[in-house]
């Protein structure tokens, strides 16, 4: 059944590819991304991966999709017809690659082997002792926070940087004095405006469950971020940009993304001044499964913050600059 | 026969390269972006695909379940994907900067208003 | 005894939400416009999604799971249909007009 | 039986799939995108039933939320620029 169900999803998923490749109107385009990150999301979830299951539905059907067409909106809706010269290049590369890449395949494991390399080294321990290590049932919160938390703490470095990037490229000029905001958003919407004021709340409330049960359930900071981000996006959607900036001016949200890292890199250092390693959580207290909990419940709110503002960030900025653009501020290109 | 049995990573390259065509043959940038898109989201299958366990289940550990799948793909892909974002959202920012800059997103124009003196 | 009606009562739950989701889906891909398919994607909304929540809600007995389920449920009814609305009142004011794209000269709906 | 929800859930999709590839207006995609997301909360559950995990549930219960969104979002930006809303699509 698994197979069957895999297979099928496998064929929406190339479908999906193909018809982001082929369609001109990049509207269009944009709903099926979403459509093809939803598809990969229920992939992952046959996949026994309800984490990255869940990390890229937020994600990609979320916030990519969103972006996308943020930046539609102030760039081109369609493609410009394609020049046919040089068609066939691509073709035969693209061909020469794959062919070469299913001839590697031929040597890789079987799926599913229980023999395969993959299962035999660090994963068994994971598996095996982290309930006396750690004591959560949740092995990939305790892999993602304690064992590999060096490698974590990389990464929500480098969602950090790109938003010093988004900032640097887009987000520096005021908006000019002239700009006023536009017609307030979805006016006559009287029904969507009311269940947003509904669902906003309960979105919010989700989002803290996942991040404080992300230990037990599949969870943790990544995805309660992202989900804490889109409630308030869906408030900036219906509402506007102005009502949403209220709930976290912007001058806070600017420096939440560098606070949530150093929240991380905090715990690193009291262990350090402990007298353990950098996040050996096992000096914050006596017992060092308790211990170990506390680590992986502060090192998470510190990568929720990170990520929830990270994402409010580049929404924010992107909307704002085409705001800007819309009421015509003397960019060029108009 | 064991051809078949490597059935996803076969598909894994078959999007890989469908997202990979996207970026070498069309010239829209944010067209590319979603190839880029598809190519990561494609690494993402594989990667899951290896950590994939006969008999195994889902990497929630309780009483008389020994077999699960792989958790430590899982941990690789799930902060690879909101890398993967923050990555899209630094592209599409440098796009809106040469749409500001150039009046186009098509690569071929931009070209084109680079090659004159 | 009690068992049995509530497996029968869930299976009978899950076959006819499996079915108006099908006849939803054959209304969503052949029906000849936009505003006369929006009603068959809602009825894959408003029948077929409660309908197979309250069959799994059946077979799970009374957990913290059927509570999940029944807060998805209610999360579905209360957004699929706001966004269909929405998204009919955006295409009317986008200047859709019902029955624009109906191909008088085709049979109602025939794949093209 | 929970496999017969399964494959007529999957089959749902599949017809929605194709009323997205078809399209014709934009409106249809949106709508088409809209019933898969609606179908994927359904798959999601009644695949944590068939694999007697139920903790999967927490994905189905954020799927909804986050298809929500997204069509309120893709609705948002198609409003912003009024024209070509009307005319099908090209290709």
């Amino acid at each position: 059944m698994d197979t069957f169900v895999d297979i099928v999803l496998l064929a929406f998923l190339a479908i999906c590819a193909i018809s982001i490749l082929t369609l001109r109107d990049l509207f269009a385009m944009a709903m099926m991304f979403g459509l093809f990150s939803l598809i990969t999301a229920g992939l992952f979830t046959t996949m026994d991966a309800p984490d990255v299951a869940f990390t890229e539905a937020a994600v990609g059907a979320g916030i990519s999709t969103i972006l996308i067409l943020t930046t539609l909106a102030q760039t081109a809706r369609r493609e410009a017809p394609r020049p046919r010269h040089n068609a066939l290049l691509p073709m035969v590369v693209v061909w020469i690659t794959g062919a070469v890449l299913i001839y590697g395949t031929a040597d890789l494991p079987a799926f599913g082997d229980p023999d395969a390399p993959a299962h035999n080294h660090v994963a068994p321990h994971y598996l095996q002792e982290s309930p006396a290590e750690i004591g959560i049932p949740n092995a990939v919160a305790a892999v993602l926070a304690s064992y590999r938390g060096f490698d974590t703490w990389g990464e929500v470095l480098v969602v950090f940087a790109a938003v010093v990037g988004v900032i640097a490229l887009i987000g520096l000029r005021r908006r000019p004095p002239g700009v006023t905001a536009g017609p307030v958003a979805m006016e006559q919407h009287d029904v969507l405006r009311v269940i947003a004021k509904l669902v906003v709340p309960v979105i919010l409330l989700f989002g803290l469950y996942v991040q404080f049960h992300g230990e037990y359930s599949p969870g943790g900071g990544f995805q309660a971020g992202v989900i804490f981000a889109a409630a308030i996006i869906l408030y900036a959607l219906v509402f506007d940009l102005d009502a949403a900036r209220k709930v976290i001016p912007p001058g806070w949200l600017n420096r939440l993304p560098a606070i949530g890292a150093l929240i991380f890199g905090g715990v690193g250092l009291v262990t350090m001044l402990l007298g353990g390693d950098f996040l050996d959580y096992d000096y914050l207290r006596e017992d060092p499964r308790a211990a170990q909990q506390l680590g992986i419940l502060l090192v998470e709110i510190g990568v929720g913050v990170t990520v929830a503002s990270s994402m409010l960030v580049f929404y924010f900025t992107f909307a704002e600059r085409g705001r800007g653009r819309r009421t015509g501020n003397g960019e060029t290109g108009a | 026969m064991s051809f078949f049995e490597h059935y996803n990573y076969h598909l894994a390259i078959v999007l890989s390269m469908i997202g990979f065509y996207t970026m070498i043959s069309r010239t829209n940038l944010v067209k590319k972006i979603a190839g880029l898109n598809i190519f990561q989201v494609s690494v993402f299958i594989l990667f899951v695909s290896i950590g994939v366990l006969d008999g195994g289940t889902v990497p929630i550990l309780r009483a008389g379940q020994t077999e699960y799948a792989n958790p430590l793909p899982h941990v690789l892909i799930l902060t690879a994907i909101v890398v993967g974002v923050a990555i899209t959202a630094v592209a599409l920012t440098l796009v809106i900067r040469i749409r500001e800059a150039y009046g186009t997103v098509e690569e071929d124009q931009i070209q084109e208003q680079d090659d004159l003196p | 005894m009690m068992a049995l009606v509530i497996d029968l009562l869930s299976w009978a739950l899950i076959l006819v939400g499996g079915a108006f989701g099908i006849i939803g889906g054959i209304g969503l891909l052949r029906l000849p416009d936009f505003f006369s398919r929006i009603h068959a994607a809602s009825v894959t909304d408003s029948m077929c999604a409660p309908c197979i929540i309250a069959g799994l809600m059946l077979q799970s007995g009374f957990t913290l799971v059927t509570v999940k389920l029944l807060f998805l449920v209610i999360f579905l009814f209360l957004t699929s249909p706001t966004a269909s609305h929405a998204l009919a009142k955006a295409a009317l004011h986008g200047g859709l007009e019902p029955g624009e794209h109906y191909d008088a000269g085709k049979a109602p709906g025939r794949k093209r | 039986m929970i496999i017969a929800a399964i494959v007529s859930i999957l089959i749902t999709m599949a017809l929605a799939v194709t009323r997205a590839l078809l399209g014709k207006t934009v409106y249809d995609r949106i709508l088409a995108v809209n019933v898969f997301g609606t179908k994927t909360v359904l798959f999601i559950a009644a695949l944590a039933f068939l694999n007697g995990r139920p903790d999967v549930l927490d994905i189905a219960l954020a799927y909804a939320l986050i298809n929500f969104i997204g069509v309120i979002a893709v609705l948002r930006f198609f409003e912003y620029d009024g024209n070509g809303a009307t005319r099908p699509e090209g290709e």
